[in-house]
């Protein structure tokens, strides 16, 4: 991998990921996530990781954002959740105290594309030396997926097909399940409810950013 | 035959990073998805032509190579169209130039302008004449 | 001079991975939006996939796949990772779906997905009626 | 909301389009993970967006109809089924859980087998990860049926 690219790279997914993490509008956030992920599939390619980077566009960058559009329309297309100060000015000391930690614990970690590196001298050079006269398969990845390690992938499959059932389980609505949406409505107490409408108008959602865009074009 | 897939090559990269140049210094929404749908595509177009000539092409490749470029240039161009219609119905005007003077001249009357110019669009996306929603 | 340059180069990717995992910590502790903290959730979670596969990598190794240069360990770079990490993004979608679920469910009981709001209401229905809280199982 | 038909032509029939060769291009991938990169993971997701495109693009009536509401609970059960048989099978020759090594059948050899057990784990992943993501989608977008 060419270093520059690499942390030009590098430079866009911090880039997208603050302005994912600041935005207002929740669907352009999604859309600057979309491309945090594409980026770093390819940042797995250029490390030579080719499955990790197909697997992460293709559901990273595709299902994850449509996911999320879906919950979005759903839901609220405007994030107008007020600020809280005291919380950040509270959480802040506290990641910086993790970063320092990590930044201590990397420095006994090993370099960048050292082949001496102790992760390396394990069983992987067995299943890389084997693979092809055991399983018939070039693919090192797939043959550890299936075959060496399948009890590993039968584990995470049915945690596929669990969190499937899981959101069928919170979200179905079944016969005589009414105290949904009455309370969406409800005059309590708090005023921020009201504020937030549900968003299937296009038109009248659209036009307070774009007015922005407008003005910003104009001067 | 090296020679005549770089030189291709280098007039898409061209291509390439003229667009992306029009996405960073146009005025509005309209004008940058016009420098996307086109000269993008144009440019992939190339690149892809010139990696026909690359002499390490076999068989496999051809047929990859062909898939990925006509799936691009179906795809790009659609999503650039989809992009641009929703912006259109949220009500995203086009840029216009105008004079500071005239401006401020019709400060008074912009919502009212606003409003005038909106509608048209509104109108035609909801319900208009050249409405195809079939539901 | 050159010794830090040298010394940047070999360790660069963490650096660069820690400003991520700060990023998506931020987005996970101090916002109050509940899919905002879904997206923060997302950008730690491929925080740390950066952080796995980089340490996969070594020098002179390619893809592995095995071709006709035979099966030495040192012409490939390592597979483990790559296993552990393409399991991880694929339940990692499946997390953020739950997820998704939830807060649409969340949207429906209570109208908004301010986090503050949501524990203020609880909090007060809590101290006002005991028993039958309907929007607690949400 | 997200599905049903777009309100554009052009959308509506690229969309019609394409989603046949997504699919194609899904089982290729589910299929060639021996070769390349691919495997049950990737295909899987493909295949679930050649199902989720029709649902954004074309009439309800129409996509409904190709892949329905209880395919998806369907095919990932299905799938997590075939992993477990396949899982299974080998312990009736003696073998281990999960150990296609140990089938045998005349002409095949334990390579082979191992192989071809690797291409029906990758089926069954492929077809679990689909069932879920298409299920996924559905209960976000209020369609799933009860």
């Amino acid at each position: 991998m060419i270093v520059p690219l690499d942390i030009i790279i590098f430079l866009v997914l911090i880039i997208a990921a603050v302005l994912a993490i600041n935005v207002k509008d929740l669907l352009a956030a999604v859309a600057l996530l979309a491309g945090y992920s594409l980026f770093a599939s390819l940042l797995f390619a250029g490390v030579n990781a080719v499955d990790v980077s197909l697997v992460e566009a293709a559901l990273g960058a595709g299902l994850t954002g449509v996911l999320f559009i879906g919950a979005i329309l759903a839901t609220s297309r405007h994030s107008t959740a007020k600020r809280n100060l005291r919380r950040r000015w509270t959480m802040l000391p506290l990641i910086a105290a993790f970063i320092g930690l990590m930044l201590f614990a990397s420095t006994g970690l090993p370099d960048r594309g050292d082949p001496e590196a102790p992760a390396h001298q394990g069983v992987s050079r067995t299943y890389l030396s084997q693979s092809l006269e055991d399983t018939e398969t070039p693919n090192v990845v797939t043959s550890l997926l299936a075959d060496y390690r399948s009890q590993d992938t039968l584990g995470e499959t049915l945690v596929i097909v669990t969190a499937a059932l899981a959101a069928m389980l919170v979200l179905v609505r079944r016969e005589g399940d009414d105290e949904d949406d009455t309370r969406g409505s409800d005059p309590g107490g708090d005023t921020s409810g009201e504020a937030r409408g549900t968003t299937d108008d296009e038109q009248e959602s659209g036009r307070d950013p774009y007015a922005d865009e407008r003005e910003g074009g104009r001067r | 035959m090296t020679l005549i897939a770089d030189i291709i090559i280098g007039i898409g990269m061209f291509f390439i990073v003229v667009s992306t140049l029009a996405l960073l210094i146009m005025p509005d929404l309209y004008t940058r998805a016009h420098a996307v749908a086109k000269s993008e595509t144009l440019g992939l177009l190339l690149v892809f032509l010139g990696l026909f000539f690359r002499p390490e092409l076999d068989g496999p490749s051809v047929g990859r190579l062909v898939a990925v470029l006509v799936f691009s240039l179906v795809a790009n161009p659609t999503a650039v169209h989809a992009l641009v219609r929703a912006s259109s119905r949220s009500g995203a005007l086009p840029w216009t130039v105008i004079d500071q003077e005239i401006a401020d001249a019709e400060l008074g009357t912009a919502q009212e302008r606003y409003d005038a110019v909106d509608d048209p669009v509104v109108s035609e996306a909801t319900g208009g004449p050249s409405e195809e929603d079939p539901r | 001079m050159t010794a830090l340059l040298e010394l940047f180069l070999a360790r660069y990717i963490y650096l660069f991975v820690l400003v991520l995992l700060a990023i998506g910590l931020y987005g996970v502790l101090a916002k109050t939006d509940l899919v905002k903290k879904v997206i923060g959730l997302t950008i730690f979670s491929t925080a740390i996939y950066l952080f796995f596969i980089e340490g996969s990598l070594q020098e002179g190794g390619t893809a592995p796949v095995i071709d006709e240069r035979g099966s030495d360990p040192a012409l490939y770079v390592d597979p483990l990772p790559h296993l552990l990490i393409l399991t991880a993004i694929v339940v990692g979608v499946g997390v953020v779906g739950v997820a998704l679920a939830l807060l649409v469910r969340l949207y429906r009981t209570h109208g908004t997905l301010d986090e503050d709001v949501i524990a203020a209401r609880l909090a007060g229905r809590e101290v006002a009626d005991d028993g039958d809280t309907p929007e607690d199982r949400g | 909301m997200m599905t049903g038909a777009y309100p554009s032509v052009v959308v509506r029939v690229v969309g019609a389009l394409l989603s046949p060769f997504i699919l194609l291009f899904g089982l290729y991938i589910v299929a060639h993970g021996h070769y390349g990169p691919g495997g049950g993971f990737a295909g899987g997701g493909f295949l679930a967006v050649a199902a989720i495109l029709p649902r954004v693009t074309l009439p309800e009536s129409l996509a409904y109809k190709l892949v329905p509401v209880h395919f998806g609970p369907l095919m990932g059960g299905v799938g997590m089924l075939l992993f477990l048989l396949c899982g299974l099978v080998p312990m009736f020759f003696g073998g281990m859980f999960l150990d296609y090594g140990a089938v045998e059948i005349a002409g095949i050899a334990a390579s082979r087998m191992r192989y071809l057990g690797i291409l029906v784990v990758e089926i069954g992943v492929g077809l679990a990860v689909f069932g879920a993501m298409v299920t996924i989608f559905d209960v976000l977008m209020d369609r799933s049926e009860t």
